[in-house]
């Protein structure tokens, strides 16, 4: 089936959302997402969305732009991450006029909360930045852009999932190809301008906070057409999942006073962050815990390590954290109120992907050459803002923010240019994939690759990371994709084959792997979330700069980008 | 340990009517529902098929009936329910596939409500809407609806009356009439007033039963009613 | 959509609303047929008092024992409904509010069916 | 997949059902006295043996009881049919027979309700 839109939007997450309300009553727009946009991942957010509004203590947009520097370990892109910054606080605010129930002060006013890495004067202390609804703040962004959405008429294409991007020789994007779920038929979306907003890939690890939908499709995708993937090194690790589960405890029970123990009861930040304690960024903290690990220091020398609520009140926890409380009486059985809470960081947040420029327009090289018509917003989209290391809330920023930006310069785009031509058969790639796989004898099993790569993945592209380790790892790739390709669809009827859904994306998790692996062997240094083990110290003279990888027919050739630096020279990065 | 399951199946390629399929899975007691259903669709049976997606009860996909009654399986222990497992799909909906429903009409009733924040009065540049500790503490249960549809599907009424407009989308209009930056609750309270309103609620209490939320969904259609009632 | 009941295993809340529904359908019925008889009241002592043979019959007093509990159920559970839509804390006491319909239930309905057994016994 | 219409229309603005809804608790209050009252006459203090055409003419000698089994007729009535058009909207679907089981309810609301008025009215030993 073909239809002509004015833009499309992928992905009804926060920043696909968010973008599509910029189009209020104007211009011609649909958003296609593979899942109904009240099942995106944004919804599982918790912890809260920063912005310096100064509700409750001093703050400045420049003290949360040098956070968000000195978080992202110098790496990111300082143009950004001050737009970031400064527009956060007019995003926050637009969110409330479109009726989020954030939490309040007293005086009726938006209600602040300490985060991780967020501190006033930079550096000085913790500062209340962060803006919550409860331990739901995701929820109610989503819930609260989709409404938006309904208010205005958004043409809504559910469960409808990006297959392919298309592209005119001369490089413009005209469009996608797209797999209605339900009736398994493939529709051509032509368009003046896409965004690509479908969110991270965390589910290439094994133990991740991620949604099981979170397979890096887009990137995938477009790393297959030969476009690049920037920073693809940098995954967050998230100090605080659920021991084996990996599902998230947020930042905010930290932020509220929770204190992370090892097996011995001690608390250990003391040694690594004197200063920020356990509100230090996430990618030291995920490191300290397996160095407890390492030095023994596990509960009972196993591996993981207890995050202790108890010492808080119970209002604060059944209040401020309720839906926390929940996950932890359900999956563990535990009473935080009482009991100590086994923790062990959880794959978390993909720092790098899709290059864009400050109004989310993709970038394909160093100058920062852009393809026209096509834009990319949210965790899939690399702007830099959060460079080597995310700090906790910045993720929801980045969402609305570039969301916005992305949404308003597609609705100028859009303006100016007209449909480009479309190909005679734009679908052909897409139902090439398709028919090869449904057709495939099934003589291996996706589920056993799957497990497989999240297993190396985890093991040798972890925390911690070393040569050796990656380049067993590359060889373990080449050696998944091979079995890939003999894998077959075993469902084979067309109504909702929620089968051929997985096995799809199990090829992009193979491909945006490959882009991580590439990155983290090519980066000789550690810096934010990535830690070689090899290379322990940051090298700011040869490494200060963005990794881009492509894909090209002889293998992935890594070039590199300048990190933009205007206001903060790198440092080190002690709390 | 050793779990017996029978998933009720249905595909509109080949089956004029729905079946039971058995498998047997070896799970841990602790492991959820749902990861017992993606080890029998990864090892057993490929052509299996249900909605997921955040796998710790956020999203709302995996509602369906565990047990003969509305649960998510992402939400629900093996542990809790024993050696035998029965699961269906949600009652009251079209099944797509399996365990998956059609849920248009669910949304489309949840539209019916206008929800979403209606209020003209331009907010200031560059600050909030004021709202009080308090005043926000009155919509609270009811902001932490996932539309999962667990309540709506486990409402008798709405098995036999289609006109009903469902739990959910009572509980998504509550959000809103009590939000005081809200001017809508008129408009809303007027298709609440009608006969696919709140007056169909026989205060069955299975929508607050099912609910994985934990929302007090007949406590906020009963406010509704009394706001009808006395106006205020 | 019979079927549909059978799928779902009933909470409380369900059974108690099945009951009140089916009680209230019930004596609805009876209503009809009680009011046929007195109208035949009004065309004098014979034909009521033929007719009563029927108010004697064993079968129709079981009947009507049942239509009794019917009553009491439907009374006693309406008041719980009540209570629930007036009493704005109703909500979180649905369930206990059903345990004490049923025992006022039960502390009602046991000696009127005690006694009409007997009188039934009685007669013969 | 698609999806951006509204869901049903907009209701004309009409109280019919609060009332309707209001009306089940007041009856309902007011059945427990009189029907309560009515079955304890009727089977435990005096037994279904003892009533006949005789205790009927003695009872309804008394205005007030005249007045109570009228009042009691005309709420259960009301009470128990309004209970029916509920139960019409739950189980019929088609617009066409529910017409059929509205005007059913309505037909009986007269003639039972006439009948039983007619008897309690009329009646002259
Ligand atoms: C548990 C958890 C807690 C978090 N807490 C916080 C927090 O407190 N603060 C913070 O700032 N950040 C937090 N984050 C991070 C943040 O929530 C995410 O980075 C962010 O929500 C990503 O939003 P998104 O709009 O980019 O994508 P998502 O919300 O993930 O949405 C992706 C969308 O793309 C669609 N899609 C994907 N693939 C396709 C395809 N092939 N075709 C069509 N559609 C597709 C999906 O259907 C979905 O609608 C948290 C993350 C997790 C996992
Ligand atoms: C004795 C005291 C009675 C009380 C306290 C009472 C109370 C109620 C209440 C509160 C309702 C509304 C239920 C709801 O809205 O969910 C109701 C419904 C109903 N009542 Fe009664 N009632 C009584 C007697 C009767 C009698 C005598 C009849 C029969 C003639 C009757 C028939 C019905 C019917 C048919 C319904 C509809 C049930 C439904 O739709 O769920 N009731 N009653
Ligand atoms: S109220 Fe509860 S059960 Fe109903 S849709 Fe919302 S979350 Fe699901
Ligand atoms: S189950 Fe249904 S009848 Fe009312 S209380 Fe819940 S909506
Ligand atoms: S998978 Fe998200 S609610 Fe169960």
């Amino acid at each position: 089936m073909y239809h002509r839109f004015d833009a499309i939007i992928v992905g009804a997450g926060g920043a696909g959302l968010m973008a599509a309300a910029q189009f209020a009553s104007e211009g011609d727009v649909a958003v296609v997402s593979k899942l109904y946009p009240t099942r995106s991942h944004t919804g599982a957010a918790q912890g809260g969305i920063s912005a310096a509004l100064g509700n409750l203590e001093e703050d400045h947009w420049i003290w949360h732009m040098f956070d968000t520097v000195k978080g992202g370990d110098y790496l990111v892109d300082q143009d950004a991450a001050e737009v970031l910054s400064r527009e956060a606080i007019d995003a926050v605010y637009e969110l409330e006029h479109m009726g989020l129930p954030f939490n309040r002060t007293p005086d009726g006013k938006i209600d602040q909360r300490r985060f991780g890495g967020h501190t006033r004067n930079y550096g000085e202390s913790a500062v209340r930045r962060a803006c919550y609804a409860a331990d739901r703040t995701g929820h109610m962004i989503l819930q609260t852009l989709y409404q938006q959405g309904i208010k205005n008429q958004v043409r809504y294409f559910n469960e409808v999932m990006m297959v392919d991007l298309l592209m005119t020789e001369d490089g413009v994007c005209n469009g996608i190809v797209g797999l209605d779920i339900q009736s398994g038929e493939i529709h051509i979306f032509h368009a003046k301008a896409v965004l690509l907003a479908t969110g991270g890939f965390g589910r290439v690890f094994k133990v991740t906070s991620n949604a099981l939908a979170l397979t890096g499709d887009a990137c995938a995708i477009l790393f297959r057409r030969g476009l690049p993937l920037e920073d693809m090194e940098f995954f967050q690790f998230h100090p605080t999942g659920i021991n084996k589960l990996g599902i998230l405890l947020s930042e905010a029970c930290r932020g509220e006073g929770g204190i992370l123990r090892n097996g011995k009861g001690e608390r250990f930040m003391e040694r690594y962050a004197p200063n920020l304690l356990d509100l230090a960024p996430r990618d030291m903290i995920s490191r300290s815990i397996h160095q407890e690990i390492r030095a023994g220091n596990g509960v009972d020398g196993q591996d993981y390590l207890h995050l202790d609520l108890t010492h808080l009140p119970e209002e604060v926890i059944e209040e401020k954290l309720p839906d926390i409380t929940d996950f932890v009486r359900t999956y563990m059985g535990l009473n935080p109120v009482t009991d100590l809470v086994p923790i062990q960081p959880t794959a978390h947040y993909a720092m790098g992907g899709i290059p864009t420029d400050v109004e989310g327009r993709v970038t394909i090289d160093q100058d920062n050459t852009v393809v026209p018509g096509l834009y990319a917003a949210g965790e899939v989209a690399c702007v830099s803002v959060h460079g080597a290391n995310r700090l906790g809330t910045n993720s929801l920023v980045d969402l609305v923010v570039f969301g916005r930006r992305a949404g308003k310069h597609m609705l100028d785009f859009m303006k100016q240019n007209d449909h480009q031509p479309l190909d005679p058969e734009p679908d052909y790639r897409a139902r090439a994939e398709i028919d090869t796989l449904m057709t495939n004898e099934t003589e291996e099993n996706g589920a056993d690759i799957r497990d497989e790569l999240q297993e190396h993945m985890m093991d040798d592209a972890g925390v911690f990371r070393t040569a050796e380790g990656l380049q067993r790892l590359q060889s373990k790739l080449g050696e998944l994709k091979d079995r890939y390709s003999r894998v077959g669809v075993r469902d084979k009827g067309k109504t909702f084959n929620m089968d051929l859904m997985e096995i799809l994306e199990l090829g992009y998790l193979i491909d945006v792997s490959e882009a991580v692996v590439a990155g983290a062997l090519a980066r000789e240094e550690s810096r934010g979330g990535h830690f070689r083990e090899d290379f322990p110290d940051r090298d700011d003279v040869n490494w200060l700069r963005h990794t881009l990888a492509y894909k090209t027919s002889g293998g992935i050739e890594m070039g590199s980008k300048p990190v933009v630096i205007t206001r903060f020279e790198p440092k080190e990065r002690t709390y | 340990m050793q779990v017996q399951f029978r998933i009720e199946r249905f595909n509109p390629d080949q089956d004029t009517k729905p079946w039971f399929g058995e498998y047997t899975v070896d799970v841990e007691p602790t492991d959820r529902v749902l990861d017992a259903l993606n080890l029998i669709k990864w090892r057993q049976d490929g052509t299996l098929t249900f909605r997921r997606s955040c796998a710790h009860g956020v999203c709302g996909s995996d509602a369906m009936r565990i047990n003969g009654r509305n649960r998510l399986a992402c939400k629900e222990l093996v542990r809790d329910y024993g050696s035998k497992i029965t699961i269906e799909p949600m009652l009251g909906f079209r099944v797509i596939k399996d365990l998956v429903v059609d849920m248009e009409d669910f949304f489309a009733s949840y539209r019916t409500l206008q929800p979403y924040l209606v209020n003209d009065e331009p907010p200031g540049v560059g600050r909030e809407r004021l709202q009080t500790p308090e005043e926000r503490e009155i919509f609270d249960d009811t902001t932490k609806c996932i539309m999962c549809g667990a309540c709506t599907t486990a409402c008798p009424i709405t098995w036999t009356n289609e006109d009903f407009l469902g739990p959910a989308a009572i509980v998504n209009a509550h959000r809103f009439i009590y939000d005081s930056r809200d001017h809508g609750a008129n408009e809303r309270l007027d298709v609440l007033n009608s006969k696919s309103g709140v007056w169909r609620c026989r205060t069955i209490f299975n929508c607050t039963e099912a609910c994985p939320r934990g929302i007090e969904v007949t406590r906020a259609i009963e406010q509704i009613k009394r706001t009808l009632l006395t106006g205020e | 959509m019979v079927s549909s009941y059978r799928g779902y295993r009933a909470p409380q809340g369900m059974l108690s609303w099945a009951l009140h529904r089916l009680t209230g359908l019930g004596v609805l019925l009876f209503l009809f047929l009680h009011i046929i008889d007195i109208f035949l009241v009004g065309y004098g002592p014979e034909l009521f008092d033929d007719l009563l043979f029927i108010y004697h019959h064993p079968a129709f007093v079981v009947g009507q024992i049942a239509l009794i509990a019917s009553v009491y159920y439907h009374a006693a559970n309406g008041i719980r409904i009540i209570l629930v839509d007036f009493w704005s804390n109703g909500y979180k006491y649905e369930r206990q509010l059903f345990y004490g319909a049923m025992t006022v239930f039960f502390i009602a309905f046991i000696p009127t069916a005690t006694i009409m057994i007997m009188a039934l016994l009685d007669e013969l | 997949m698609s999806s951006n219409r509204v869901g049903r229309e907009k209701p004309i603005g009409s109280n019919f059902e609060l009332y309707s809804w209001y009306f089940f608790r007041i009856s309902g209050v007011l059945l427990v006295f009189l029907a309560v009252i009515h079955v304890l006459i009727m089977h435990v203090f005096n037994t279904a043996f003892d009533i006949d055409y005789d205790f009927v003419a003695a009872r309804w000698e008394s205005p007030f009881w005249r007045m109570f089994d009228w009042l009691l007729l005309i709420m259960a009535l009301t009470h128990g049919l309004n209970g029916a058009r509920i139960a019409v909207d739950d189980y019929v679907k088609s617009a066409g027979w529910r017409v059929v089981g509205y005007s059913a309810i309505l037909i009986a609301l007269l003639v039972f309700g006439v009948m039983g008025t007619l008897a309690i009215v009329t009646f002259e030993p």
